[in-house]
């Protein structure tokens, strides 16, 4: 289908229907991971590492396996094959197989506090426990280091002795740096020599969980021919087909994943922690098992993101025109490579038409739980470096600050930093919006302040099944492999519906499993509506043209001579004969004497995402005396292409922010002094309840993606980004202090205040 | 190993169940009486998640024992609907696309009910203090928000 | 595994037999809303549980002559629903409010708040602010001890074994007495306290304070008394403001932890003091 | 002849400091042949690793994807998402 270039002809998608799986999710009858039971399931649990980093010199599970009611252990060294080191392009970003297996179950050594060691299956809760604690594991504990500098330095414990960093001359020496990447553009010094005013700055960010509400939660059931079912929370069913398959070494036609509904990903639900134990754990006792990971374990052994630090750079001309920027960032992988270092840099300057610019940056390993992605993985650590310098420069050339950015800004043509030339996106209309919204120049107060920062994302396609199918009275079953985290099955549906020209509530979407779909991606990476949803149009109309030749069969006519309009078959001209128009139905019931069921499957690999750009703007009052901060008005203005359901796009944009806040003003992993994780719950993993928050207002930009049927750009990323240096910049404004490290926590900002320096 | 057994009503329904004494009335709605739309996000009584009430007070059920139920009434999210008519908050959560996941979506609609029964015209500040111990990560609360203002303006019959 | 036994005994003495009975360790249960997290986290292992609500007087407040009685485990959503209690005490009140979530007030109790004996206790100060009476029972019969005297040490108190608190006596509040409690979270709600602080202030007709109790939270190992003598015979104008402020900050010993650091504990004790005494003033004034 | 460009420096330890080149090719998959048969071991780290960008649009994967004679090709690191 080309794009639909008449938006006013729509009418299904851009309309705000109840979602299809709405009343089972407040009725309490929607089932996720931790909702299925099976008769005769064992109880699973992970006995996890109370070391930063140590060896294991052996466990014994003898005990354990005494105990009445244990029906299996395993261990990485009895259960688990040892993989060669695969870099392989799974999911959505490259994935080494043999580190995801040693971050499911540790071989050799430990490298975070909570790291898997051994895993038990038990006829009831108290008994795993119990069992857990027969466990002896003997450990050699090794000095570890947290910080992401520290890592770097001469001398710090190494994690990986056989780690070969890529992009860099070889060090000749074990070291925790990963990777080097580096994107230039032009001649960044040169471009910084010409400038007229130059602002510098080293800004530092903390590790953040994506705190999902739902803890990762598994049942797996094994027979002894191997065939195996699991059913499981995450961000794609095919994802855990495809780890479980290469982390145990099994067939992946014996594996058949069914995804629950799932309660909150954000990222940190696109890699595999508990599905592997718990086949393992019922291959070895022959029964089904369920894990499920108290929030403690969530947030100790389960990804965060990154924390940082970077210096940014920037100069400009008098007028504002940027002539050089540069960023160099280090990002905490955790213990295995991984971090989202690349998109950091590639995103850091994305917003905007420079010249001269480079970003580098290191991913480096230290004694911390893997990292996972977490919304626009990346781009909200830089973003905060380089929107908190662009402040900083719009202050020191007297400029208003939306006014810096317009100067700047990216456009159709520009050439992005990281490479590629950008096509139509919407950045500049992003921009007037954000610049003409009433809350741009509304009113302040004492000890208020008003900031504004913007973000970009990618976007991306990727792989995607979707099949559509009309039932015997016209009815239409549509099946995606996409997990509906926020509304996604209402946008398929509502896609199909168009396409096909019948009402909403006639068509009824599922997420199949991996045995009922084709192989998709991850819902991520705001691929869904877009990549998906693509799948989706083109399957629908695989199945208007067949309705299109069924009708023509029943009228005995040429299939040429039949269109499809608002859901019926009508002839294509006067020249086709005299029919009365033929609905789906009528079509649908015939379907056995024109030839058999109608229905169709489409398996494509999605290209032409749209780039998004978002622009935040954040009014604060600060509370001179204790530093407390809060949020007093907020707007969050998005490119989203073309939002098929505005609610939901809505949603995204406000959960987004809302997160951002919170990765702004209050939520960090700390660590004692033993390297262990010491705020590992919500009383002091401090998430943004509703008493912090006013409405947060989202402005929809539609700048269209061509690429797409219905004009789709993705939109859960982008508004992640904008938040922390907006609410950086609102600071300043309130305080006259500039800071520099997240979170910005009372204690902080009271400190910022009385030595003038953040 | 004998358990203790319990008589309470669940949703207007007499119930009875067999409990260790450090089951919580959130294990036990869930694994006994497969009441599982009660969710577990925390288990220390930090996300809401578990919402019920009890005896008509509003409570997390991970901070409820089992055997504290004994005698008691106890209200879940299975039981807000009326039969096939679902409540004002429910429609209006749906109306609004209150919820994304839909994990904490049972909480939630638990405790705004409580917030209605107790005060059936709040503030939009009472309102989100009231629910500060429902955590949502998916929506920054601004339609939940505006899910609760609307539902009970049209419970008050401030509707056309 | 030693099996966990509970037991809901119908009176005192029945409680106080099963509590001095026990052979390991046995836990009074109020509300449970501490209790439940050690329990689920291992950090607490008793071996008996005696919950303590099903105890006529345990749950309910009720006035008298001398002033207010709370039963010890009346949850505290039942204070400040209660509309004479909050009118009295609305310093106690906001305390008790801000222990955790509507849904941890629904269970949570004043005893179960002073006994789980964090220094950081929302209800605490102004309950010692209010000059409030513990009434502890156990196997040598009945004593009254003042609120102030019950928290030792972080996790202590001077209960003995098989002894626990029955109920609050609070003081009738008589003439231009009031209270005030702020405390100091990062967030709106649901944290704990890096610094609290109750008031409660007594004035003359002309509005000059005769009486003057300032106690902060979260600012040493138990909560602490400030010395508030440089308020009284003022009509809490800047400089005793200002002298208040000092005396509060000279009260605190806090320690450098992962709710906040030393230097702004202090500084925020002395804010917070300043702030309740002016709500505790105005209230005072107003009466 | 398309001019391809590599962004970022993680193929360094194949190409060393040189980051652009004149390639023959028409196709995506025709492309990592070339490059690979240039710089051993380079045409599976891009299969792996790296997206491509073709006058400014970025395919993740796609052997098939033709490359018109005067375009501008990046390639990038591959994009995950959250």
């Amino acid at each position: 289908m080309n794009f639909v270039a008449n938006f006013s002809d729509l009418k299904v998608v851009g309309t705000r229907p109840v979602r299809p799986d709405g009343i089972d999710k407040v009725t309490g009858k929607a089932m996720f991971g931790a909702d299925l039971s099976m008769a005769g399931t064992l109880t699973g649990k992970v006995l996890r590492s109370p070391h930063a980093h140590a060896r294991i010199v052996s466990i014994d599970a003898s005990k354990a396996l005494a105990l009445p009611g244990v029906k299996a252990v395993v261990t990485a060294a009895g259960d688990f094959p040892e993989i060669s080191s695969e870099e392989a392009a799974a999911g959505e970003s490259p994935v080494n197989f043999r580190h995801m297996a040693h971050n499911v179950l540790a071989r050799d050594k430990v490298l975070y506090e909570g790291h898997a060691v051994a895993a038990v299956a038990a006829t009831t809760s108290a008994i795993a426990d119990a069992a857990m604690a027969l466990i002896d594991v003997t450990y050699e504990v090794l000095p570890f280091v947290i910080d992401v500098e520290a890592a770097m330095a001469d001398g710090a414990p190494i994690l990986h002795d056989d780690l070969v960093p890529s992009g860099m001359a070889a060090p000749g020496k074990p070291t925790n740096i990963a990777k080097r990447v580096e994107f230039k553009l032009g001649d960044a010094e040169a471009g910084l020599a010409e400038a007229d005013v130059v602002v510098e700055g080293r800004y530092e960010t903390t590790a953040v969980h994506q705190g999902y509400i739902e803890p990762h939660a598994v049942i797996a059931s094994v027979n002894p021919d191997g065939q195996t079912q699991i059913f499981a929370s995450s961000q794609g069913q095919f994802m855990i087909r495809q780890y479980v398959s290469k982390i145990l070494n099994m067939d992946i036609a014996n594996i058949r994943v069914t995804p629950a509904e799932i309660g909150g990903g954000f990222g940190g639900k696109t890699l595999v922690y508990l599905e592997p134990l718990a086949v393992a754990l019922s291959r070895k006792a022959g029964k089904p098992v369920k894990m499920v990971m108290t929030r403690d374990e969530v947030f100790r052994s389960s990804g965060p993101t990154s924390g940082g630090v970077m210096t940014v750079k920037i100069g400009a001309k008098k007028d504002g025109t940027i002539t050089g920027a540069t960023i160099d960032i280090a990002l905490q992988a955790g213990a295995f490579p991984g971090s989202p270092v690349a998109p950091a840099c590639m995103c850091a300057f994305a917003c905007y038409d420079l010249k001269n610019v480079r970003a580098s940056g290191y991913d480096v390993v230290s004694n911390r739980s893997k990292i996972a992605a977490y919304r626009a993985p990346g781009a909200p650590i830089s973003s905060f470096g380089v929107e908190s310098a662009m402040d900083e420069l719009a202050t020191k050339l007297g400029m208003d600050a939306l006014e810096l950015r317009q100067k700047n800004a990216a456009k159709a043509g520009t050439k992005a930093a990281y490479g590629p030339v950008f096509p139509e996106i919407g950045f500049e209309q992003v921009l007037d919006a954000a610049k003409s919204h009433p809350h741009w120049s509304a009113p302040l107060g004492p000890n208020q302040g008003r900031g504004v920062a913007t973000g970009f994302w990618f976007n991306i396609g990727g792989d995607s099944s979707a099949s559509v199918f009309v039932n015997e009275d016209g009815t239409i079953s549509v099946v995606s492999g996409s997990p509906d985290i926020g509304g996604s099955r209402a946008s398929m549906a509502m896609m199909a519906a168009e396409v096909l020209g019948v009402p909403y509530e006639k068509v009824r979407p599922i997420v199949g499993d991996t045995a009922q779909i084709g192989i998709t991606g991850m819902t991520g990476g705001s691929r869904v509506t877009f990549a998906t949803g693509m799948a989706t149009v083109q399957a629908a109309e695989k199945v208007v043209d067949e309705l299109k030749k069924r009708a023509a069969m029943i009228w005995d006519i040429s299939p040429e001579a039949v269109d499809w309009k608002d859901g019926e078959a009508v002839p294509a001209g006067a020249n086709a004969g005299g029919f009365d128009p033929m609905p789906l139905a009528a079509i649908a019931a015939k379907a056995g004497k024109t030839g058999g069921p109608i229905g169709s499957e489409v398996s494509i690999n999605a290209q032409g995402a749209g780039a998004g750009f978002g622009a935040h703007i954040c009014d604060v009052e600060v509370d001179q005396e204790t530093g407390h901060v809060k949020i007093l008005r907020y707007t969050a203005v998005q490119d989203v292409g073309k939002a098929i359901h505005p609610s939901y796009v809505e949603g995204q944009i406000q959960g987004g922010a809302v997160q951002g806040i919170g990765w702004a003003l209050n939520e960090e992993y700390l660590y004692d002094k033993n390297g262990r994780m010491d705020n590992s719950g919500f009383l002091d993993y401090r998430v943004p309840v509703a008493s912090d928050l006013p409405m947060i207002e989202a402005v929809l930009v539609e700048v269209p993606n061509k690429r797409h049927p219905f004009g789709v750009r993705g939109v859960g990323e982008v508004p992640i980004i904008p938040p922390l240096a907006a609410v950086a910049n609102a600071i300043k404004a309130a305080t006259g202090v500039r800071m520099h490290s997240l979170p910005m926590s009372p204690p902080k900002i009271v400190a910022a205040i009385e030595s003038g320096k953040g | 190993m004998s358990k203790i057994h319990v008589t309470t009503t669940v949703n207007g329904e007499p119930a009875e169940f067999l409990c260790e004494v450090q089951d919580s009335l959130l294990d036990v709605l869930r694994d006994q009486l497969h009441l599982t739309g009660s969710k577990e996000g925390c288990g220390s009584g930090d996300c809401g998640a578990c919402s019920i009430t009890l005896d008509g007070r509003l409570v997390c059920s991970c901070l409820v024992l089992g055997v504290e139920a004994e005698g008691k009434t106890i209200g879940t999210i299975e039981g807000l609907a009326n039969g096939d008519e679902l409540h004002p908050l429910q429609r209006k959560f749906l109306e609004h696309a209150a919820l994304q996941c839909g994990f904490c979506t049972p909480g939630l609609l638990v405790a705004t009910k409580a917030l209605l029964d107790a005060n059936p015209n709040p503030t939009e500040t009472e309102a989100r203090y009231w629910l500060a111990g429902n955590l949502c990560r998916c929506t920054g609360y601004d339609k939940i928000i505006r899910a609760v203002m609307d539902a009970a303006a049209e419970m008050r019959g401030e509707h056309a | 595994m030693p099996r966990l036994s509970y037991a809901a005994p119908a009176s005192v003495p029945d409680a106080v037999k099963l509590l001095a009975g026990a052979q390991g360790l046995a836990k009074v249960m109020s509300g449970g809303t501490d209790l439940l997290v050690q329990l689920r986290s291992g950090r607490a292992k008793p071996e008996l549980i005696v919950d303590t609500k099903k105890i006529p007087g345990m749950m309910g407040i009720r006035e008298t002559a001398d002033g207010w009685v709370i039963g010890a485990a009346t949850p505290s959503a039942e204070l400040s629903e209660h509309a004479g209690f909050s009118a009295a005490y609305p310093g106690v009140v906001e305390g008790t409010n801000l222990i955790g979530s509507t849904q941890v007030q629904g269970r949570a109790s004043l005893a179960g708040n002073l006994c789980n004996a964090s220094p950081a206790a929302d209800s605490v100060p102004a309950m010692i602010a209010a000059g409030a009476v513990a009434v502890v029972v156990g196997p040598t019969g009945q004593r009254s001890v003042p609120v102030a005297q019950i928290v030792t040490a972080p996790g202590r108190t001077s209960l003995a074994k098989g002894e626990f608190i029955f109920e609050f006596h609070f003081p009738k509040v008589s003439g231009k007495q009031a209270d005030a409690y702020l405390r100091f979270i990062p967030r709106t709600e649901m944290d704990i306290a890096v610094v609290g602080c109750g008031v409660n202030l007594t004035l003359d007709a002309a509005g000059v304070i005769t009486a003057a109790s300032v106690v902060l939270g979260a600012v040493a190992p138990t909560q602490v008394a400030v010395d508030a003598t440089s308020i009284v015979g003022s009509k809490l104008d800047d400089a005793a403001l200002a002298a208040l402020d000092t005396a509060a900050r000279a009260a605190c010993n806090p320690i450098n932890d992962k709710r906040g650091t030393i230097e702004f504990r202090t500084k925020v004790a002395g804010v917070l003091a300043r702030r309740a005494a002016k709500i505790a003033y105005d209230r005072a004034g107003a009466r | 002849m398309p001019k391809v460009s590599i962004s970022g420096s993680s193929c360094r330890q194949f190409i060393g400091e040189q980051t652009e080149f004149e390639v023959e090719a028409t196709s995506f998959r025709r492309l990592i042949r070339e490059l690979d048969s240039r710089f051993p071991g380079l045409g599976e780290h891009i299969d792996e690793t790296m997206a491509i960008a073709i006058d400014g649009e970025i395919h993740q994967d796609a052997y098939g994807l033709q490359l018109p004679a005067d375009s501008e090709i990046f390639l990038i690191p591959k994009i995950g998402g959250g």
